[in-house]
C-alpha cells in the first residue's frame, strides 16, 4: 500500500503554533521551542562495567560519561551531535541529532557494557531560552536554578506541575531544555506557557 | 452614627489631575505629612457609601480619615467594633471585601492597600451595621457564656439538628463566602537564598543589608506594601534622617545588589522543616483586578540555609470595660494612623499605657492637634517620663490610675477612670489609646516545636528554641530599643551570612535618640465596669475565663478550646497573652507555670486558592494523551478519564442510539471482522540483563526460564503479603532482553516495586529496568480478519502466517516501508488478535494506516467499553476483581504458582486465611432471566433464606451485555464458588432496587477452549 | 522537608515516595512463614531515629535509606540503599 | 451537676458563678482494678462504660498531657458507619448508633449532628465499588444510598460538575453520618466517668509497665507507680512506645495526619463530603469554619505536623472539588499521631502479657469509633472475651491472614 506512509508527528505538534504570545509589550521574555528530530536512548551499565563503558564511551566517541548530574559531549569531530546526560545511578539519556537507528548504533558500539533502550519516542524536549526562563521554570520546578548554584552543563531529574522531567543546562543566555514523558508534554505545556505568559513569551518551529 | 462636619483646614490639597470628586473633603485628615499621596484621591465604598483617601492608605487609615469609627459587628454579642490596629493583628475591623465571586470575607480593613473603586462591606450585621438586630442577643448574653452549647440544646434530643444547630449555623461565620468560581487564577513559586530576613523594620532592613553586602544571596520578606515597619511612624530622626528616608535609602541599596530579592506585600506564614518556608505574595490585590497574565497571588516555597526573624512585636490591649468601643485603639496604631497616614482617630484623646514607649503617643497626638485630655498611667509609681509627657502636652496626668470603662454606644464619648485613690470620674474623649504592653512577633519561631520563653523585664515571651537555621532579632526578640534593634539586625544578618561562608562584618548602625521601653504589667483592671474583652474576634471576656477555671478547664489549651481563646482569624495575636496572664492571677501560679498554647501556620489566613495554584480545573492534574488521541478525537470518539490518562470510550456513529449501541456495534464488529484498539496505556518495561530471567521468577508467581525467545508469556505478581498485586504479559524478545507489561492502573506502583526489587532486595543481580510506555504507541488489532488488516501494513519480508507467528509468539517486523515495530500474537479479546507497538511519534499515522488499510475488511475502531465487555466474556480478571483483597488462587490461578521456588509473596500466601476453602473465588454469572441486566456490587445470597451478612456469599465484581450471547453476564467473587457450577443464587442490589436470579458458570463466557485465538 | 539525595542533592520531600522501616531485611525465600510475617507486619516504629527506605520517585528513581529522627524531622544521613548493604550499616548515626 | 434547662437558666441569671469543676483532679490511689493509659476519646469512653456497663468504678485513665490533647482533639470530626467489610460494618454502626443516643446518655451536648456524608466516585470502577460497598451495609442494616450525579447535584449544588478534571459521577451518601464536636466528647464522657467515681488523672505520663511472669502488674508513671489488676492501652499514635514498655512489637507505624480549618463564613456546605479522585474530606463547623484534610504526609513521625506538599495537595483537591472556595483562608493547619495498622483496620484484643490489653490501629478514623471502641474495650477488659461487634478486630489476624484491608492495598500504611 505505497499511499501509506508513516508520517512522523511531533508531541506538540497541535499545540505549539509560532507566534507571540502572553504579555505582548516590550521584547519577549523567552523563547520556546519543541525539538522533535531528535534521537535518544536510555542507556545503563552492565553490573560492573561503568569504569569499562565509561572507557568505551571515551574511545568511541571522546566523551567524558558524566557520573554526577551533568551531560557532556557535543558536535564529534564527525560533525554529529551527541550527548549524554545522567539520568540517575549508572544511567544516561543519550541524545543525538539525527541519528538513524540509533538504539541500534548504540547497541553495536557499547552493547557489551551497556544495556541500551531506545527512548526517541518517548521524550518530548522542550527548549527554553531568555531572560525569564529562570523565573519561568520556578513556578513548578523546585530546585535552585540560581546560576550560582545550576550551570550549563547541570542536569536534574525533578518534577514540574506534578510531572517528572529532565532539564539540563545549555548555555548561560540561559537556555534550558526539559524532557518529558511524551504523553504528558500537552500538560506540561499547559503549566509552562502559563508560566511564562506574564513575561510575554515566542514560540518558533525552529531553534 | 454622625461625623463632624468637614474641617475646611484639613481637607486635602486638590489633584493635579482633579477628577470631578477628587476634592470630596477627609473630614479627618492631617494636612501634612504621612505617606500619602494627596495628589491623587481613590475612590472606595464601605457598606455602599462613597468615600476617598489617597494612595499610600489602607482601607482601615482611610475610613480613619474619613471619621468612620464604626466598622463592624462582633461575632458572639454583635457589639459595635471599630479599627483596633494598624496591622495584620487585627481581630475587630474585618470586612467583606469585593464582590460575587470575587468577595473575600473576614478580609482585615487594616490590611487592605486602598485602591481606586475598592468596595468593602461590614458583616455580621441584620439589616445593617448600624442598626443590627442581632445586637438584641446582648440581652441573652448571660446564657451565651463560654462553653454554653454543651450544657444546653439537648432537649428534646430531636431538635439539635433541626432547630438548634442551624439556628447556631446562621449566627456564627462572620462573612459570607464568594458566590461562583473564582476567576482569578493564582501560581507557586520557589526560591532559594542563603539568608532569609523576614520583616523590613530597623532590625529587618539591617539584617538584609549586612547579609546583602557579604555577597550572600538574600530575601527580604515583608508583609507591608512599604518596607519599613515601624520605622514608618517614628517622627525621630535616625543618623540625622527622617526614617522614611533611611528606610528608603536602604532599599535602595538593597534593591541594587543582584543577588537580593526584595519581596513587598509577602507574608512569611509558615516554618517547615529543613529550612523551608512558606510565604504569600499579593501580587495584585491592591488593585482592583489583576492584570491580564498575572496572577492575583502567588504561592512561595522559599528555601533557605539561614533565616533572620526580624518580625517585631505586637501590642496588646488593656483589659478594661468596654475595652471593645469604636475609639479604643491600640497605641501603635494611634500612632501609625497619624504619622504614617495622616489621619486622625479622634479630636480628644485618653492615653492608657502601662509602658513608656506607648504613652508617648501623647506627644504625636498632641503634635497633630489632637487634645490629650488625660494620661493615665497604671504604673503605681509617678514616672517622671510621663509628667514630662504630660507637661509638654498639657495633658492631664492620672498616674496610678486605671481607665474602669469606656462609655459610649457605638464610639467612645468618655471614659471612666479611677484615680490612685479610688475616686472615679470621667473624663470626655472620642479616642483612647491604650497599651498593655508588646508581645514578641516569634511566631514563625514556633511552628516546628519550639517553646518561646518568659522574659520578665519586657513581660513578654521571647523565642525559646529556633528552629535549626533561625535567629531573632529586634522586637522579635524582645529588643525594643531602636538603637539595639538597629545593631541586633546587622549583627544577625552578618552572622547569617557568616555561618553560610560569606564571611563579613555587621554594617555600621545610625546613631538614634535612646528609647525607653520600660512596662509594668497590668493582665486586667479590677473592678471594671462592662465586658472587658480579651479575643474581641471570639468575644471572649475576662469572666469567661474565671468561668473556665471554675469549670476546671484551666489548662491553658483547655481554656483556649473552652472559651475559644485565641482561636478566630487573628489567632489571638493580640489576646493570648493577656487571656493566659488573667488564668494566671485566677489560679495564682506564674505565667510560665501557665504556659501558652502552640503556634501554629499560617501566620495569617492563606487564600485556598493561592495554595493550590496553576493545579485547577482541567488542569487540577496531568492528563495523559495516547498516541491516537488526536485522530480518535477527529472521529469523534467519547474519552474516558482511567486514572491520568484519557482514552477513548467509544466512537459513535451515526445510527447509535447511545453508547450501548456503539459499544455492542464495536463488540460485533471484533467478534465478526476486525476491530483497533489504542492500548498504549498498559505499562511496558523493558527489562535486560544476564539475571533478567532469574529476576523475573522472583517477581512473578509463575515460572519463567523456560520461555523461549520470541515468545510471550501471562504472569501474575504478588505483594510479598501474598495478594495479587498487578499481572499482564511479559515478552522473551531476546535471550536477556524482556518486555514486561502492566495494567494501566498499576503501571507506576510496578516500576517503584521492580526498582525496590532490584535495588533493595537483590543488587546482586545484572539486571537493568527502564519504563519505555512512553516510547510505545501499541495498538490490539483483533478479529478473525486482523491477520488480513496486518498483512495490508506489515512489511512483505515478515512472514506472520500462524505457522511463523503463532499464539502467543512475539517478532520484530517492519511496517509501512521499514519502520521498525513489535508484534505481539496475543489476545485479550479472545479473538486472533496481535498487539502491534510503533515508536509513538509514528502512533498517529499507524492507526490512520490501519483505518485505511482495514476499509475493505469491515475495520472499526474499539474503546475502552467494547475492550471491557470483551474481556468479562472471556472473564480475564481486571480492576473489580484485582482489588487487592483477592490470591491468585481467588482468581483461579492456583496452577501457575510455581511453589518450588521463591518469589515475593510466596510464603504468606500460603497462612491459612488466604488458603480457607471458605473463600470467595472467580466465577462467571449469568441471569435465569436472560432480559435481566445484572448490576456490579450486587450481593450473592443463596435462595430462600434471609438477606443478611451470614448469607453473603459474594458480589459481582463486573457486568456485561454480550451482544454475542445477546444476554447480560457477570463476573463474580463467590464463596466456595468453583463448587457451585449451575447453582442458582440471588444477585441482590438494594441500593439499585434489583433481586436477579443468577446462575454460576465458569467466568469464560466464549470460546472457553481458545479455539479462535489459535485460528 | 528537605531529602538528601546521594545522587541529586537535597530535594524536597515531595519528590520521594515512603516504603518505611530499613531495617528490616527480607528472610531468605526458603524462610516459612513466621520469618516473612515478621518482615511483613511487626514495626519497632520508634520515636527517635529511624532508618527508613524512600524512593526518589520524582528524580533518579533511587532507593535510599535515610536516617531520620521521628520526633523533629532531622536527618543525619541518607544514601543509596545498594551501598547501604548489610543491616545495621549506618547512614549518618546522631 | 446535671446540666438542665433549671440549670442552665438559674447559673446564667448568678452570673455563672455557681459552675463546678467538670471533672476532679484527683491525686492517683496506689491501686486500682483498671487503668487505661491514654485520656483520649477511647480511653475516656472505655471508662465511662466499664463503670456504666460493667459497674466497675475503681478505674483511672492515666494521660500524659491534658485529656484530649491527643487526636480525639485534633480530628476532622466525621462519623459515619459506610464501611465494605464485614468485619467493621457491625462496629461502626455500633458506634453510630450510640453516637445518636450519646447527649442524653452522658447528659452532656457534643453536637452530634447527622448531616449525612456523601463518598464522590468518579468513574464505573468507583461506583462499582461503591455500590458493593453500600450493598453490604444494605445487609447490616445500614442506611446507604447510591446517588447519581443528578443525585449529587441535588445534595451539593456547589460542587463542579462543569470543569472537573475527573468529573463526578455521582457518591454514596449515608445520610446518618455526619459530624460531632470532637473536643466535647472528650469532655462530656470524662466529665460523665468522672460522676462515676473514675479518676482521671492528667500530666500523669507511664513511663513504663511492671510484667513479671508474662503478668502486667502496674504502670510506672510520672507520679509514681499505679498498680493495676488490668491495664488497657488506649495509646493511638503512641501505641508502640507503650506497648514495648511490656516488650511488645506491634503492627502499626506512626505517621503524621493533618487537618486544617478556614475562617468563618456563614453556611455553605452542609454535607460531609469526601473526593473520590484523591484524598480529601471537607466539612463546615457549627462556627462557620469550614473543616478538612487529606492524605497523610505518609513518613514515620511523632511531631505532629506536616509539611508543605500534602498541605498544597489538599489545597488543589479543595478548589478542583469546589471552585468557588479558592478565595477563602485557611486559618490554622496542625497535624496529629496516627496509628497506621498494617491492614488499615483496628486492634481490639488481648494481649499475650496477661492483664494487658490492646486498643490501636485506629489510623485515620478512630474519631467514629469514640463510643463503641470504649464499649468493647470496656467489655474485653470486664468479661475477659471480644465484643461480638469487635470479634473481628483480633491482633493474630496479620499472622493467620484474616485480615480487614478495606482500601486492598496491603501491609503499606501509607496506602490506606
Ligand atoms: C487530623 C486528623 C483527622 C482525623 N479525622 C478523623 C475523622 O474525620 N473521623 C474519624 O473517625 N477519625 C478521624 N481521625 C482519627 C481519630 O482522631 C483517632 O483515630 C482517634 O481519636 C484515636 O483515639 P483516641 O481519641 O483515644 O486517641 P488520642 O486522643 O490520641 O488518645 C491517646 C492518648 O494517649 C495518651 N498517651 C500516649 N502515650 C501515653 C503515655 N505513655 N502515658 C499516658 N498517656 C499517653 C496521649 O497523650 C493521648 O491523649 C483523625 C485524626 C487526625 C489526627
Ligand atoms: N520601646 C518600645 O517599647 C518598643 C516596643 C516594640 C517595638 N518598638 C520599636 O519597634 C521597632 C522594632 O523594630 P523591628 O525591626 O524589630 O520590628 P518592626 O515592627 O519595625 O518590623 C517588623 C516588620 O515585620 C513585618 N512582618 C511581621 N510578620 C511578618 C511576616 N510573617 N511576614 C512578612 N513580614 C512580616 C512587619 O510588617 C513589619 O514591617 C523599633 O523601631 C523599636 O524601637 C519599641
Ligand atoms: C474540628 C476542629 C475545628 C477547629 N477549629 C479551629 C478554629 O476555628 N480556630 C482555631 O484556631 N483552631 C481550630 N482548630 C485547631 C486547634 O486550634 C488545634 O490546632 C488543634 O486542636 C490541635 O492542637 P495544637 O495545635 O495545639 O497541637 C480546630 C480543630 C479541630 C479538630
Ligand atoms: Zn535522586
Amino acid at each position: 500500500m505505497a499511499d501509506l506512509i508513516a508520517t512522523p508527528r511531533a508531541a506538540l505538534a497541535d499545540v505549539l503554533r509560532d507566534g507571540r504570545y502572553g504579555r505582548t509589550d516590550g521584547t519577549p521574555g523567552l523563547t520556546l521551542c519543541e525539538r522533535a528530530e531528535l534521537s535518544l536512548a536510555t542507556v545503563i551499565a552492565r553490573k560492573g562495567q561503568s569504569q569499562a563503558l565509561a572507557e568505551l564511551v571515551k574511545s568511541a566517541y571522546g566523551i567524558d560519561l558524566p557520573s554526577t548530574p551533568r551531560f557532556a559531549g557535543g558536535q564529534l569531530p564527525d560533525g554529529r551531535f551527541l550527548i549524554f546526560i545522567w539520568a540517575g545511578f549508572e544511567q544516561w539519556l543519550a541524545l543525538a541529532e539525527g541519528a538513524r537507528d540509533f538504539d541500534r548504533e548504540l547497541t553495536l558500539g557499547l552493547g557489551k557494557r551497556a544495556l541500551i533502550m531506545d527512548q526517541s519516542d518517548g521524550r518530548a524536549i522542550l527548549r527554553l531560552r531568555g531572560p525569564k526562563a529562570r523565573e519561568a521554570l520556578a513556578k513548578g520546578i523546585a530546585i535552585d536554578l540560581h546560576p550560582r548554584a545550576f550551570k550549563p552543563g547541570d542536569v536534574a531529574l525533578t518534577t514540574a506541575a506534578h510531572i517528572g522531567v529532565q532539564l539540563w543546562q545549555v548555555d548561560e543566555t540561559p537556555t534550558y531544555e526539559i524532557a518529558v514523558p511524551r504523553s504528558l508534554a500537552k500538560s506540561l505545556w499547559a503549566w509552562l506557557s502559563a508560566s511564562a505568559a506574564e513575561f510575554g513569551y515566542e514560540v518558533t518551529s525552529s531553534e | 452614627m454622625t461625623t463632624t462636619s468637614a474641617n475646611v483646614g484639613e481637607t486635602l490639597s486638590r489633584s493635579e489631575t482633579s477628577t470631578p470628586t477628587a476634592g470630596v473633603p477627609q473630614p479627618a485628615r492631617l494636612a501634612s505629612g504621612g505617606l500619602i499621596d494627596r495628589a491623587r484621591s481613590l475612590p472606595f465604598s464601605f457598606d455602599g457609601r462613597k468615600l476617598f483617601g489617597h494612595p499610600g492608605d489602607t482601607l482601615a487609615s482611610a475610613l480613619v480619615a474619613n471619621g468612620v469609627k464604626l466598622v463592624g459587628r462582633s461575632f458572639k454579642y454583635h457589639r459595635p467594633r471599630g479599627i483596633l490596629s494598624a496591622g495584620p493583628e487585627e481581630p475587630s475591623a474585618l470586612v467583606e471585601l469585593r464582590s460575587g465571586a470575587r468577595r473575600e470575607p473576614n478580609t482585615r480593613a487594616t490590611s487592605i492597600e486602598l485602591f481606586d473603586g475598592l468596595e468593602a462591606a461590614s458583616q455580621n450585621r441584620w439589616p445593617s451595621l448600624a442598626f443590627d438586630l442581632m445586637a438584641a442577643g446582648s440581652v441573652f448574653s448571660p446564657f451565651l457564656a463560654a462553653g454554653f452549647y454543651y450544657k444546653t440544646f439537648m432537649w428534646p434530643a430531636s431538635f439539635w439538628e433541626k432547630v438548634y444547630e442551624p439556628l447556631i449555623r446562621r449566627a456564627a461565620g462572620l462573612g459570607r463566602a464568594p458566590e461562583g468560581i473564582d476567576p482569578d487564577h493564582y501560581e507557586k513559586a520557589h526560591a532559594f537564598c542563603d539568608v532569609l530576613v523576614i520583616g523590613s523594620g530597623a532590625a529587618g532592613l539591617m539584617a538584609a543589608l549586612s547579609a546583602a553586602r557579604s555577597g550572600a544571596r538574600v530575601i527580604l520578606c515583608e508583609e507591608d506594601f512599604r518596607l519599613g515597619g515601624r520605622l514608618l511612624c517614628e517622627r525621630g530622626l535616625i543618623g540625622g534622617e527622617a526614617a522614611p528616608e533611611f528606610v528608603q535609602r536602604i532599599e535602595a541599596e538593597l534593591r541594587s545588589f543582584p543577588d537580593v530579592r526584595v519581596m513587598t506585600r509577602t507574608t512569611l506564614f509558615g516554618t517547615y522543616d529543613h529550612g523551608t518556608y512558606g510565604a504569600l505574595e499579593r501580587v495584585n490585590d491592591h488593585i482592583a483586578l489583576p492584570p491580564p497574565f498575572e496572577p492575583r497571588q502567588r504561592a512561595w516555597r522559599i528555601v533557605a540555609k539561614r533565616c533572620v526573624l526580624t518580625a517585631g512585636a505586637i501590642e496588646r490591649p488593656l483589659v478594661f470595660g468596654n475595652n471593645d468601643r469604636p475609639g479604643v485603639m491600640l497605641a501603635g496604631a494611634v500612632r501609625s494612623y497619624l504619622n504614617r497616614f495622616a489621619a486622625r482617630p479622634g479630636r480628644r484623646a485618653v492615653v492608657f499605657a502601662n509602658n513608656d514607649d506607648a504613652a508617648s503617643v501623647a506627644v504625636d497626638l498632641h503634635a497633630a492637634g489632637v487634645e490629650v485630655a488625660a494620661l493615665v498611667d497604671p504604673r503605681p509609681e509617678t514616672k517622671p517620663s510621663s509628667v514630662a509627657l504630660a507637661e509638654k502636652t498639657g495633658a492631664r496626668l492620672i498616674a496610678g490610675g486605671v481607665v474602669t470603662g469606656a462609655i459610649g454606644g457605638p464610639a467612645v464619648r468618655a471614659v471612666e477612670v479611677r484615680e490612685a485613690n479610688g475616686r472615679s470620674s470621667r473624663v470626655a474623649c472620642d479616642v483612647v489609646a491604650m497599651s498593655g504592653g508588646f508581645s514578641p512577633n516569634l511566631h514563625l519561631a514556633t511552628h516546628l516545636g519550639g517553646r518561646p520563653v518568659w522574659d520578665e523585664t519586657i513581660a513578654g515571651f521571647v523565642p525559646g528554641d529556633t528552629p535549626r537555621g533561625m535567629a531573632a532579632a529586634g522586637a522579635a526578640r524582645g529588643t525594643y530599643d531602636l538603637a539595639d534593634c538597629l545593631a541586633a539586625g546587622a549583627k544577625a544578618g552578618a552572622e547569617a551570612a557568616d555561618a553560610v561562608g560569606f564571611q563579613t562584618r555587621p554594617s555600621a548602625v545610625p546613631q538614634v535618640e535612646p528609647q525607653s521601653a520600660a512596662v509594668t504589667p497590668l493582665w486586667r483592671v479590677r473592678g471594671h465596669k462592662g465586658k472587658a474583652f480579651i479575643d474581641f474576634q471570639n468575644d471572649v471576656t475576662d469572666k469567661d475565663i474565671e468561668l473556665a477555671e471554675r469549670e476546671g478547664f484551666r489548662s491553658v489549651e483547655h481554656l483556649k478550646r473552652y472559651t475559644t481563646l485565641g482561636m478566630a482569624t487573628d489567632q489571638g495575636k493580640t489576646a493570648n497573652v493577656n487571656g493566659l496572664a488573667v488564668m494566671a492571677e485566677i489560679t495564682e501560679r506564674s505565667i510560665p507555670q501557665t504556659g501558652v498554647t502552640t503556634f501554629r501556620p499560617p501566620f495569617t489566613p492563606v487564600a485556598i486558592g493561592a495554595l493550590a495554584g496553576h493545579a485547577r480545573g482541567k488542569e487540577h492534574r496531568p492528563t495523559r494523551f495516547t498516541p491516537s488521541h488526536e485522530w480518535a478525537h477527529a472521529q469523534g470518539a467519547v474519552f474516558v478519564e482511567t486514572g491520568l490518562w484519557l482514552r477513548a470510550q467509544y466512537f459513535p456513529q451515526e445510527g447509535d442510539r447511545s453508547w450501548f449501541d456503539a459499544c455492542n456495534r464495536e463488540v460485533i464488529a471484533v467478534r465478526s471482522r476486525v476491530g483497533v484498539c489504542d492500548v498504549s496505556t498498559l505499562g511496558k518495561i523493558d527489562i535486560q540483563g544476564a539475571d533478567a530471567p532469574e529476576f523475573l521468577e522472583r517477581v512473578y508467581c509463575n515460572s519463567w526460564k523456560s520461555l523461549p525467545v520470541g515468545k510471550v508469556r501471562y504472569g501474575v505478581m504478588l505483594r510479598e503479603d501474598g495478594f495479587v498485586f498487578d499481572d499482564g504479559t511479559t515478552a522473551r524478545l531476546g535471550p536477556d532482553h524482556y518486555l514486561m507489561t502492566t495494567t494501566t492502573a498499576n503501571a507506576a506502583a510496578v516500576m517503584q516495586h521492580l526498582d525496590f526489587c532490584h535495588q533493595v532486595l537483590w543488587p546482586d543481580l545484572d539486571v537493568g529496568l527502564v519504563s519505555v510506555t512512553e516510547q510505545w504507541a501499541q495498538y490490539a488489532i483483533a478479529g478473525p480478519k486482523s491477520r488480513e488488516l496486518l498483512e495490508a501494513i506489515v512489511d512483505r519480508e515478515h512472514d506472520i502466517s500462524n505457522a511463523a507467528l503463532p499464539y502467543m509468539a512475539c517478532s520484530e517486523v517492519t511496517v509501512l516501508g521499514g519502520l521498525r515495530a513489535r508484534l505481539f500474537r496475543i489476545s485479550f479479546s479472545g479473538e486472533l488478535a496481535y498487539e502491534l507497538g510503533v515508536p509513538c511519534r509514528h502512533g498517529d499515522a499507524v492507526i490512520r494506516a490501519l483505518m485505511k488499510a482495514g476499509q475493505s475488511l469491515g475495520v472499526a475502531p474499539y474503546g475502552l467499553e467494547a475492550l471491557n465487555v470483551m474481556r468479562v466474556e472471556k472473564g480475564h480478571a481486571a480492576g473489580g476483581e484485582l482489588n487487592g483483597q483477592t490470591t491468585a488462587q481467588d482468581l483461579g490461578f492456583s496452577r501457575l504458582m510455581a511453589m518450588g521456588k521463591d518469589f515475593i509473596g510466596r510464603a504468606m500466601s500460603q497462612r491459612s486465611a488466604l488458603l480457607d476453602p471458605d473463600r470467595q473465588v472467580l466465577v462467571g454469572v449469568k441471569p435465569l432471566d436472560p432480559s435481566a441486566r445484572l448490576s456490579a456490587g450486587a450481593h450473592f445470597v443463596p435462595l430462600d433464606v434471609p438477606v443478611n451478612p451470614e448469607n453473603d456469599d459474594g458480589h459481582t465484581t463486573s457486568v456485561a451485555f454480550s451482544p454475542s450471547l445477546n444476554v447480560s453476564i457477570g463476573l463474580g467473587l463467590l464463596k466456595r464458588g468453583r463448587e457451585r457450577m449451575g447453582e442458582r443464587l440471588r444477585a441482590v442490589d438494594a441500593l439499585r432496587g434489583t433481586d436477579i436470579r443468577v446462575e454460576v458458570c465458569p467466568n469464560c463466557f466464549l470460546d472457553p477452549e481458545g479455539a479462535r485465538l489459535r485460528g | 522537608m528537605r531529602i538528601p539525595c546521594p545522587h541529586c542533592g537535597e530535594r524536597d520531600v515531595g519528590e520521594f515516595a515512603y516504603y518505611g522501616d530499613a531495617t528490616k531485611r527480607r528472610p531468605d525465600g526458603a524462610s516459612d512463614i513466621e520469618a516473612f510475617f515478621d518482615y511483613v507486619y511487626p514495626r519497632d516504629n520508634p520515636a527517635g531515629p529511624h532508618r527508613e527506605l524512600w524512593y526518589h520517585l520524582g528524580g533518579c528513581r533511587a532507593w535510599l535509606v535515610v536516617n531520620r529522627d521521628t520526633r523533629t524531622h532531622e536527618i543525619f544521613g541518607a544514601e543509596v540503599a545498594y551501598k547501604a548493604g548489610a543491616p545495621g550499616a549506618e547512614a549518618g548515626s546522631p | 451537676m446535671r446540666y438542665s434547662v433549671f440549670s442552665v437558666l438559674s447559673q446564667a441569671l448568678k452570673g455563672n458563678t455557681g459552675w463546678k469543676p467538670v471533672w476532679r483532679e484527683p491525686e492517683p490511689k496506689a491501686e486500682y482494678d483498671v487503668v487505661l493509659v491514654g485520656g483520649g476519646g477511647h480511653g475516656l469512653s472505655t471508662a465511662y462504660y466499664l463503670a456504666k456497663n460493667h459497674g466497675i468504678t475503681n478505674v483511672a485513665v492515666v494521660e500524659r498531657g491534658y485529656i484530649g490533647s491527643g487526636n480525639i482533639g485534633r480530628n476532622t470530626t466525621i462519623i459515619r458507619s459506610n464501611y465494605g467489610e464485614h468485619g467493621n460494618i457491625p462496629f461502626y454502626e455500633w458506634s453510630l448508633k450510640l453516637w445518636e443516643g450519646l447527649e442524653q446518655d452522658i447528659n452532656y451536648n457534643a453536637m452530634v449532628s447527622q448531616r449525612g456524608v456523601l463518598n464522590l466516585y468518579h468513574s464505573d470502577a468507583q461506583r462499582d465499588a461503591a455500590a458493593q460497598r453500600g450493598n453490604t451495609m444494605r445487609m447490616h442494616g445500614v442506611d446507604a444510598e447510591l446517588l447519581d450525579v443528578e443525585g449529587v447535584r441535588k445534595l451539593v449544588p456547589n460542587l463542579n460538575f462543569d470543569n472537573a478534571r475527573f468529573p463526578i459521577h455521582g457518591g454514596l451518601f449515608q445520610p446518618r453520618g455526619g459530624t460531632v464536636r470532637h473536643d466535647a466528647v472528650a469532655w462530656g464522657y470524662a466529665r460523665a466517668a468522672d460522676m462515676r467515681g473514675v479518676d482521671i488523672l492528667q500530666h500523669c505520663e507511664v513511663t513504663g509497665i511492671r510484667v513479671e511472669n508474662a503478668r502486667a502488674l502496674g504502670v510506672e508513671t510520672a507520679k509514681g507507680f499505679i498498680k493495676a489488676k488490668k491495664i488497657g492501652l488506649a495509646c493511638a499514635g503512641r501505641s508502640s512506645q507503650v506497648a514495648a514498655m511490656a516488650g511488645l512489637r506491634l503492627p502499626i507505624e506512626s505517621h503524621v495526619l493533618q487537618a486544617f480549618v478556614s475562617e468563618g463564613v456563614k453556611p455553605l456546605i452542609d454535607t460531609v463530603i469526601t473526593f473520590g479522585a484523591g484524598h480529601f474530606y471537607i466539612s463546615q463547623s457549627d462556627k462557620g469554619g469550614l473543616v478538612f484534610g487529606g492524605n497523610i504526609d505518609g513518613y514515620n513521625s511523632y511531631a505532629q505536623r506536616g509539611n508543605l506538599p500534602v498541605i498544597e495537595e489538599v489545597m488543589e483537591e479543595a478548589v478542583a472539588m469546589f471552585p468557588s472556595i479558592g478565595r477563602l483562608r485557611v486559618l490554622r493547619h496542625w497535624g496529629g499521631l496516627m496509628d497506621m495498622s498494617m491492614d488499615g483496620s483496628p486492634i481490639i484484643d488481648k494481649t499475650p502479657i496477661d492483664n494487658l490489653y490492646l486498643n490501636c490501629g485506629w489510623c485515620i478514623g478512630g474519631f467514629k469509633a469514640t463510643p463503641a471502641s470504649g464499649w468493647c474495650f470496656a467489655h474485653l477488659i470486664a468479661q475477659d472475651a471480644p465484643h461480638d461487634v469487635a470479634a473481628a478486630m483480633r491482633l493474630d489476624r496479620f499472622a493467620t491472614g484474616r485480615l480487614i484491608n478495606e482500601s486492598g492495598t496491603g501491609a503499606q500504611p501509607n496506602l490506606h
